[in-house]
């Protein structure tokens, strides 16, 4: 059995999930930044199953997923820099005591 | 006449007060510029008598039109008939008096006066305006003099009032708002006053939006359930923002429910005309009652502005020419009166700083200027004939009567019933401060001053005006009756 | 006819009295103000006179019928087509006998006052309300306009309320004027009503054409006023019972009375002046003006005019008798013979021999504001003298006040109708028309007359004989030349008034009415008087204690009249108690708590709904992106699954 | 070439500004106050030369195109851009990394450019990103202050997972239509579950930056955190494009959707327009009291969105440029004030009328404008937006907008009633207003003033959209 696009779709999807479902119950920063990696990917898989199966001779799936990259890339820098500055205002990057701001 | 005269006169005098340097060249300016609107209002008066004594018969007179938005239709469209121009009337007598009162402001004089002058100016663009947009821009505009000349300078809680005050004519605003936008979908996309009235508006958009109208306008005339923001604005604000809410402001209410929500919407007036009236019905006696029971000199006028202030709405449901004469007329005089008794109660205020009137009492001896000017208030507010209370009040009633049926009948008896509940809570009133025995701390009190004579003077000849020789009123008013009546007729 | 501006200038000397006094009286003329406004009176009398005279015996009358002149109109306030206020004046015979009536005694109370308010602090004041008084009620007299008489007739009520309240500074005076104009007011409001139903079914406001349209039998108007009916009454009737109420209210009939004797805090010669003399017919004069459409379309309305009358009449008598206060005995009297006036009215009819009850109560009116006038301003020197009010602290005052006595005693006289006094005449020809039409008002009409006169000469025996007086010191009791001179000039009117023959001038249909003198028929009520005359002379000549046993005898039934059978409890009760209590007290608590309760809660809730709802904004970044995707899972199940 | 000048001339300006200020820091040796006016004349210039040589066209395969229309929505942008630089001189003189802090605003601002002028999904992700990620990190430029760091994590995380979701969305856009290009969407578009679907995730992310709740919740935390330079850049900025944007995608790329998201747009104003008054009713720190103000403004400016009208568009663009003035004005003020005193509480501002009157007034204008009081700006603005979605007859919808205007009356008086009204013994002292600050005010106070009263401008938006 092939796999199908179907397939490659469910995997993006489960890929997304677990994500999202880090995003949501991991304590540390770091490891939410990892989650939104994972959501990215799945869109990136997404794109390049897209593009392979049901539009092959648009290569615009693909030209996005490296942009995507680019983009996740950049994010990840900044937003580790701003942790790195987080860290040294409340000496944790446990996402839970960051709360401050609230209300 | 170019009417754009009547708004441009406040606004420079308010710029130039508020240029002004010290305390004495603010009033003066602010007196100054006062006083030539009221010398432009009598004018304008004149011209307009002038005018329609030489057969020009057009609904509007003087009008004017600049385009402001174009791609909405919005344009300044001026214009008065007979009874805007009774309300410009009484706008410029409320207002020079007004200025007179606040002679002694000491706290930021500056700023005082230029919000009065700019209330002012709401109310002269409001009843001179064609253009729904633009007379919403003037209704509102006067909000925020209200609450900053209450929470100011006012007395007793006035935060809360001035809170209250705002927040309930925003809300009144926000209905006429929506009203407004009925029209102008239903009408064409236009919202002038003349064009939309030469339209026939949907009668689905007009039940709909003509209570929402109403109730807004409602609000500011204080219709019943909505009146309460009027005791408390009333009693917390200085003297002048007495006078200029309760002579002004709530005309503005009721102006708006005869121009636009009733004028535009004469399905929508017929159809629930007698809701209406038994709103103001009750208003008019639980306006009467509830005065009863107040101690509180400015709460007692408030009151019965509530219960007043029925009666304009009352003309107005009864949908007969001399009821909407006799509302148009008992706005003119219920503001040029109950302007009058806020300036007394404030002369008073002054000296014995109290207002409750258990702790009065015969005043007349100490004061007698401003106590007599209290008793021919008084009997003003109880309809005495010979002043402008009686002639409004009759009016009304006798148009009302017109209706033939029982319940318009009961209605109007039940109207009239107030007449003497007024006189009960009016001589309360006047009894406990003026008359009685007079106590030890008030023996040294003196009487009014020079301006404050002159600011009752002024009003006392509006009151006397109307009172005496209620024809030229008649003959101002009922014409704009008419011409609303006749779209009424074709309604019914 | 007569130059209009004579008769406009009746209304406008007063009118400038008023306002000069008002003005400038108190600061500038002060002491020069009594003399000013008595000389502008004075002009104004003898204008009247002129006008009176003229009008009855030189114009007023055509082809042998006195006409209802308009010499004067202005249209003041148009309502609609025909129905407008006009000021105008209206002349006819009864507006020409109420202006001498109404100029005569106001002059007469502007010249005694000069002596009896002198040293006052607000002399020019109160001449002013004189001022603004006699205005007023000469222009209800003239009013050619049925709303043009409502407002004078508020514009009198308001003079009256500030002559009451003259002593502002007296608790008893300002609850009096209050209680006075309150009641009148509510009287007011039927008269209103009245006006309205009157005016629309008739469509004009206009005397005349009201009159002549709610009379004339093929008029489209009063055909439908007399067929829509409320309650089982004609529109009509409806209409004018309630301006009857009106008139009711203002001439203190019962149950609208309870003021008048509250009335008699203002100072003597205004009670004299308006509570006895003018003011307090114009309820009688209000009937009369419309009396056409009460006698011709509405004879229910009549009816009930007369039942009121003769209640009120034999009621104020029997508490007149047990009062003590000689203003309010004097009030009493005064509410009892305006009964008398109102039924003759009622028993009267339109037009010929028929009419002699209208022709009789307007002479009544007449004589009465003679001798009532004369009785206040005699009790008011009395009163000026003592320094009170009540007849315990008098007696035997005839020999320091001879001339006050003696003046006193021929209105007393005249008021118990002793033959040939001016009461007798007017009294005779009431109880004829009475008897002619209702045996019923008769018989309680006979009995009020016996009571009238015991009563008067109780009161007379009590100022004037009675204990011995000691007089204080050099005091003289008289009150100078101003006091006397009106006491007099009355006098002889009340002695000499009756032999006017008075049916010549004044009749329901302007056709003059030869009145007869019916001997045999006035002997029963002269007697009875004379009797009234000799028991108030065994209990109240001398000191001694009759008096007191019957009162005792008569315990609570005594009681009861002396407290006004109770009449102002009830009042009081109703209006403290009821409306205080159950209308203005739940209106205000309800404005407080409810309405404003609203509002109030709109804005708390508010608040507290915002407080609730602050834990969405958690600060905790990860809960921020649950709300996110479940906003993006609610909007995708909205849209795509439910919307469509 | 010359074309690709013409039409990428605002972009280009901006880089070159990016550049002078990256050179700048190789120790050219500007002093702080010579910077900030070299950057202060530079977007001076940069605002003007907005207005000249300006063309219409597409580059680069339409993935870039531009119209006069947007042209005008770049200046608007501009001049906020230049007021923030003028209205904060004062923190941006005092802060260590001036330069820094520009770069990162003007490559957002770039970033915003680029998203206006995106004709293509994927240019839109990459400008949309472009003007996330800088102000993310120039959040947390007050560096020493914990709230700052937490603001710019909160901001850089939420926007992040936000971006995924759109990002997901695209790429069913993709799977299901084969192109991202603006101008063939909308022949494809065919109510389709997919596509619907795709839809409602590309319109939160929208929702997002325009803090619609229920996405919202990052807004309030990041401008209170935030320094308040940027807080107003946000506010104003950010907004601005993201609703000029908005605007233009809704109504040429998903017009066949219209009946979907005016419904959708419905739901979420009123949700927004409650939320954000019943936040800002309770508030304390005036810079999250203006965060919530500002998501209750958004809820107006999705009603003029919903008209799915010439109008609503143009109303909407009228609004954002009234927009800047009134809120620009009331950061302003907060921010001298929180610079000089460093209190950010509304009590604090009792009795500010005394001793700094004229910052009262423009404040206190300021504030009516935003709750659409006449004779301020905001007043037309608010109006017009209301009365071209109530082109759709929706009655119980106006009402509920009408009602919420009196609620956010509410808050904006208490501001009001603290510094006009209540009483303090001592109150903030008076505050030496630098003189571009003071013009900045002034250029604001006059735009809330005088705005309203110049129909033109709103007739020339109109035709622009047309």
């Amino acid at each position: 059995m092939n796999p199908g696009l179907t397939h490659i779709l469910f995997i993006s999807i489960a890929l997304f999930f677990i994500g999202v479902f880090g995003f949501f119950t991991r304590r540390n920063l770091i490891t939410m930044l990892m989650s939104i990696e994972l959501i990215l990917n799945s869109v990136n898989l997404n794109f390049i199953a897209f593009n392979k199966y049901v539009w092959p001779d648009k290569l615009t799936g693909l030209f996005f997923t490296i942009f995507v990259i680019v983009i996740a890339a950049a994010e990840a820098a900044v937003a580790i820099a701003i942790i790195i500055n987080l860290y040294r205002n409340y000496q944790t990057i446990d996402v839970e005591k960051v709360e401050e701001l609230k209300y | 006449m170019n009417l754009l005269i009547l708004i441009l006169v406040p606004l420079i005098t308010a710029i130039a007060v508020f240029l002004m340097r010290n305390k004495e060249q603010v009033k003066w300016t602010a007196f100054a510029g006062a006083s030539i609107q009221l010398i432009l209002s009598l004018f304008l008066f004149k011209a307009f008598n002038d005018a329609r004594a030489a057969g020009n018969t057009a609904q509007m007179l003087f009008e004017q039109q600049t385009a402001l938005f174009k791609s909405w239709n919005i344009s300044l469209h001026l214009g008065v008939d007979g009874i805007s121009v009774a309300m410009i009337l009484l706008t410029s007598f409320v207002v020079v008096a007004g200025v007179l009162m606040s002679w002694k402001v000491e706290k930021m004089t500056k700023e005082f006066y230029f919000l009065l002058i700019l209330l002012s100016m709401g109310a002269y663009g409001f009843f001179i305006s064609l253009d729904l947009f633009v007379l919403f821009f003037f209704l509102e505009i006067a909000v925020i003099p209200k609450y900053l000349l209450i929470g100011i300078w006012g007395s007793g809680k006035k935060e809360y009032s001035a809170n209250k005050l705002a927040l309930m004519l925003m809300g009144g605003s926000a209905l006429v708002l929506v009203g407004m936008f009925g029209l102008y979908f239903g009408g064409g996309k236009s919202f002038d006053i003349i064009q939309l009235s030469n339209i026939h508006i949907p009668v689905a958009t007009q039940k709909i939006c003509f209570p929402l109208l109403f109730a807004g306008f409602g609000v500011f005339t204080a219709l019943f359930p909505f009146h309460t923001w009027t005791p408390d604005g009333h009693s917390s604000a200085p003297t002048a923002g007495s006078m200029f809410l309760a002579g002004i402001s709530m005309k503005l209410g009721g102006y708006g429910c005869l121009r636009v929500a009733t004028y535009l919407m004469p399905e929508g007036a017929v159809e629930y005309s007698n809701i209406v009236i038994v709103l103001s019905a009750i208003a008019v006696l639980y306006g009467s009652f509830a005065t009863m029971m107040q101690k509180d000199f400015k709460y007692i006028n408030a009151y019965s502005s509530v219960s007043h202030c029925g009666f304009v709405l009352l003309g107005i449901g009864m949908l007969t020419k001399v009821a909407i004469t006799g509302a148009v007329m008992q706005m003119v005089s219920h503001g040029v009166m109950t302007a009058l008794f806020f300036a007394v109660i404030g002369i008073i205020y002054e000296r014995t700083h109290t207002r409750q009137i258990d702790e009065m009492g015969g005043l007349l001896k100490v004061m007698p200027f401003t106590a007599t000017i209290l008793f021919v208030i008084g009997l003003c507010s109880l309809g005495l004939p010979g002043l402008s209370g009686f002639v409004a009040e009759m009016t009304i009633f006798m148009g009302s009567w017109e209706r033939t049926d029982m319940f318009h009948r009961a209605i109007t008896i039940a109207a009239t019933m107030s007449i003497v509940v007024t006189a009960v809570y009016i001589l309360r009133a006047i009894g406990q401060v003026a008359m009685g025995p007079i106590k030890a701390e008030y023996l040294h009190l003196t009487d009014a001053t020079w301006n404050e004579k002159l600011a009752t003077m002024i009003l006392l000849i509006g009151i006397l005006a109307i009172g005496l020789a209620p024809f030229w009123l008649n003959n101002l008013v009922s014409p704009g009756a008419e011409i609303i009546m006749q779209k009424i007729q074709l309604a019914k | 006819m007569p130059n209009p501006i004579y008769i406009i200038l009746i209304l406008l000397l007063p009118l400038a009295s008023f306002l000069i006094m008002g003005i400038f009286g108190r600061n500038h003329i002060k002491n020069a103000s009594g003399i000013i406004s008595t000389t502008l009176l004075f002009i104004t009398a003898c204008l009247a006179f002129y006008v009176a005279y003229g009008y009855f015996l030189e114009f007023g009358k055509v082809n042998g019928v006195y006409q209802k002149l308009i010499p004067f109109k202005l249209t003041w306030l148009e309502f609609s087509k025909g129905v407008s206020i006009d000021l105008g004046i209206l002349l006819d015979p009864i507006t020409a006998m109420m202006l001498v009536v109404v100029t005569l005694i106001s002059l007469m109370v502007h010249i005694y006052s000069l002596g009896y308010m002198k040293g006052e602090e607000r002399f020019s004041t109160y001449y002013a309300f004189l001022g603004l008084f006699t205005f007023s009620m000469l222009g209800l007299v003239v009013a050619s306009n049925i709303f043009q008489i409502y407002m004078f007739w508020e514009l009198v009520g308001v003079s009256s309320f500030l002559l009451i309240g003259f002593y502002f500074e007296k608790p008893s005076a300002v609850a009096a004027s209050k209680k006075a104009f309150i009641v009148t007011r509510f009287a007011d409001l039927g008269f209103l009503i009245g006006i309205l139903i009157l005016s629309f079914n008739a469509g004009t406001l206009d005397f005349q054409t009201l009159i002549q349209r709610l009379t004339s039998p093929e008029s489209a108007e009063l055909k439908s006023a007399v067929a829509s009916s409320f309650l089982g009454i004609s529109t009509l009737s409806w209409g004018m019972i309630l301006v009857f109420m009106g008139g009711a209210g203002k001439s203190a009939m019962f149950p609208l009375h309870i003021w008048l004797p509250d009335a008699m805090e203002g100072p003597t010669p205004v009670s004299a002046l308006i509570h006895a003399a003018t003011m307090v017919v114009a309820g009688v004069f209000l009937v009369a003006r419309l009396f056409p459409v009460f006698a011709i379309s509405s004879p229910h309305a009549l009816e009930m005019v007369g039942n009121v009358g003769a209640i009120s009449a034999l009621f104020a008598a029997v508490i007149a008798c047990t009062q003590t206060d000689i203003k309010r005995v004097l009030a009493f009297s005064t509410m009892s013979q305006i009964g008398f006036m109102m039924f003759a009215l009622g028993v009267s009819k339109y037009g010929g021999e028929e009419g002699l009850g209208y022709t009789a109560s307007m002479f009544h009116l007449f004589t009465h504001a003679l001798f009532k006038a004369l009785l206040f301003l005699g009790a008011g020197a009395v009163i000026h003298y003592v320094h009170s009010n009540d007849m315990k602290d008098m007696g035997g005052l005839r020999k320091v006040m001879p001339i006050t006595h003696l003046t006193f005693l021929i209105a007393c006289l005249a008021i118990a109708g002793v033959p040939p006094f001016a009461g007798f005449f007017s009294k005779e020809e009431i109880l004829l028309a009475a008897f002619h039409h209702n045996k019923m008002i008769y018989w309680i009409a006979l009995l009020t007359s016996g009571l009238t006169a015991f009563y008067m000469f109780r009161l007379y025996f009590n100022i004037f004989w009675n204990k011995e007086h000691h007089a204080h010191g050099e005091h003289h009791g008289e009150g100078g030349f101003v006091m006397m001179m009106p006491l007099v000039l009355l006098a002889a009117g009340a002695a000499f008034a009756g032999f006017i023959p008075f049916g010549k001038f004044v009749s329901s249909d302007g056709l003059p009415l030869e009145s007869e003198f019916h001997l045999q028929f006035s002997i029963v009520p002269v007697v009875l008087g004379l009797t009234g005359i000799f028991i108030a002379m065994l209990f109240y000549k001398k000191q001694n204690d009759k008096s007191d046993k019957i009162a005792l005898a008569l315990n609570g039934f005594y009681k009861a009249t002396y407290n006004k059978f109770y009449f102002d409890e009830i009042y009081l009760f109703i209006t403290k108690k009821i409306i205080f209590n159950f209308i203005g007290r739940p209106a205000a608590w309800f404005d407080k708590n409810i309405v404003d309760g609203m509002v109030n809660a709109f804005g708390n809730n508010t608040l507290a709904v915002s407080e609730k709802i602050k834990s969405f904004q958690s600060g905790k970044v990860q809960q921020y992106a649950i709300y996110f995707l479940s906003g993006v899972i609610g909007l995708a199940v909205l849209f795509i699954y439910l919307w469509k | 070439m010359n074309e690709f000048i013409t039409l990428m001339k605002p972009e280009l300006l901006l880089m070159a500004m990016i550049f002078i200020l990256l050179i700048s820091k190789l120790g050219v040796g500007f002093n702080q106050s010579n910077l900030m006016k070299l950057i202060q004349g530079m977007l001076l210039i940069n605002f003007i030369a907005g207005f000249f040589m300006n063309g219409e066209g597409q580059l680069f395969d339409n993935m870039y195109h531009t119209s006069s229309l947007i042209v005008l929505e770049k200046n608007i942008l501009n001049l906020g851009m230049v007021l923030i630089s003028f209205l904060f001189t004062d923190w941006f003189k005092k802060c260590d990394h001036l330069a820094e802090v520009f770069v990162l605003m003007l490559t957002a601002l770039l970033g915003m450019f680029y998203m206006i002028s995106s004709g293509n999904l994927l240019m839109f992700y990459l400008g949309l990103e472009m003007a996330t990620i800088p102000v993310a990190a120039a959040a947390t430029f007050n560096l020493e202050k914990k709230v700052s760091s937490e603001a710019a994590m909160k901001m850089i995380l939420s926007s992040a997972f936000s971006s995924g979701i759109m990002l997901f969305g695209i790429s069913l856009i993709y799977g299901a239509m084969g192109t991202l290009d603006f101008s063939e969407i909308p022949a494809l578009l065919n109510g389709d579950s997919l596509q619907v679907m795709a839809f409602i995730f590309l319109f939160t992310a929208f929702a997002f930056k325009m803090s619609v709740v229920p996405f919202h919740l990052w807004t309030a935390d990041v401008y209170e955190g935030s320094p308040i330079g940027i807080t107003a850049f946000l506010s104003v900025i950010s907004k601005g494009a993201i609703a000029f944007v908005f605007v233009s995608t809704l109504y040429k790329v998903f017009q066949p959707f219209h009946e979907i998201w005016y419904n959708m747009i419905m739901v979420l104003s009123v949700m927004t327009m409650l939320v954000g008054n019943l936040f800002a009713l309770r508030q304390q720190n005036i810079k999250r009291f203006l965060a919530f103000s500002s998501i209750a403004q958004v809820g107006f400016i999705l009603i003029g969105v919903s008209s799915n009208s010439i109008q609503g568009a143009t109303s909407v663009i009228y609004f954002v440029l009234v927009y800047i003035f009134s809120n620009l004005a009331a950061f302003g003020v907060a921010g001298l004030v929180s610079f000089f005193t460093g209190k950010e509480n509304i009590d604090d501002y009792k009795n500010f009328y005394k001793t700094n009157p004229l910052l009262s007034w423009i404040f206190a204008l300021a504030l009516f404008s935003l709750s659409g009081i006449p004779p301020t700006a905001g007043f037309f603005g608010k109006l017009f937006l209301l009365t071209s979605g109530a082109s759709n007859g929706n009655y119980a919808f106006l009402i509920i907008a009408a009602l919420n205007m009196m609620i956010s009356l509410f808050y904006y008086l208490k501001v009001v009633r603290a510094m006009f009204m209540d009483k303090n013994e001592n109150p903030i002292l008076p505050i030496q207003i630098n003189f571009a600050t003071k013009i900045a005010l002034f250029v604001c106070g006059g735009g809330i003033v005088l705005a309203g009263f110049f129909g033109f401008v709103f007739d020339y938006i109109q035709a622009l959209v047309k």
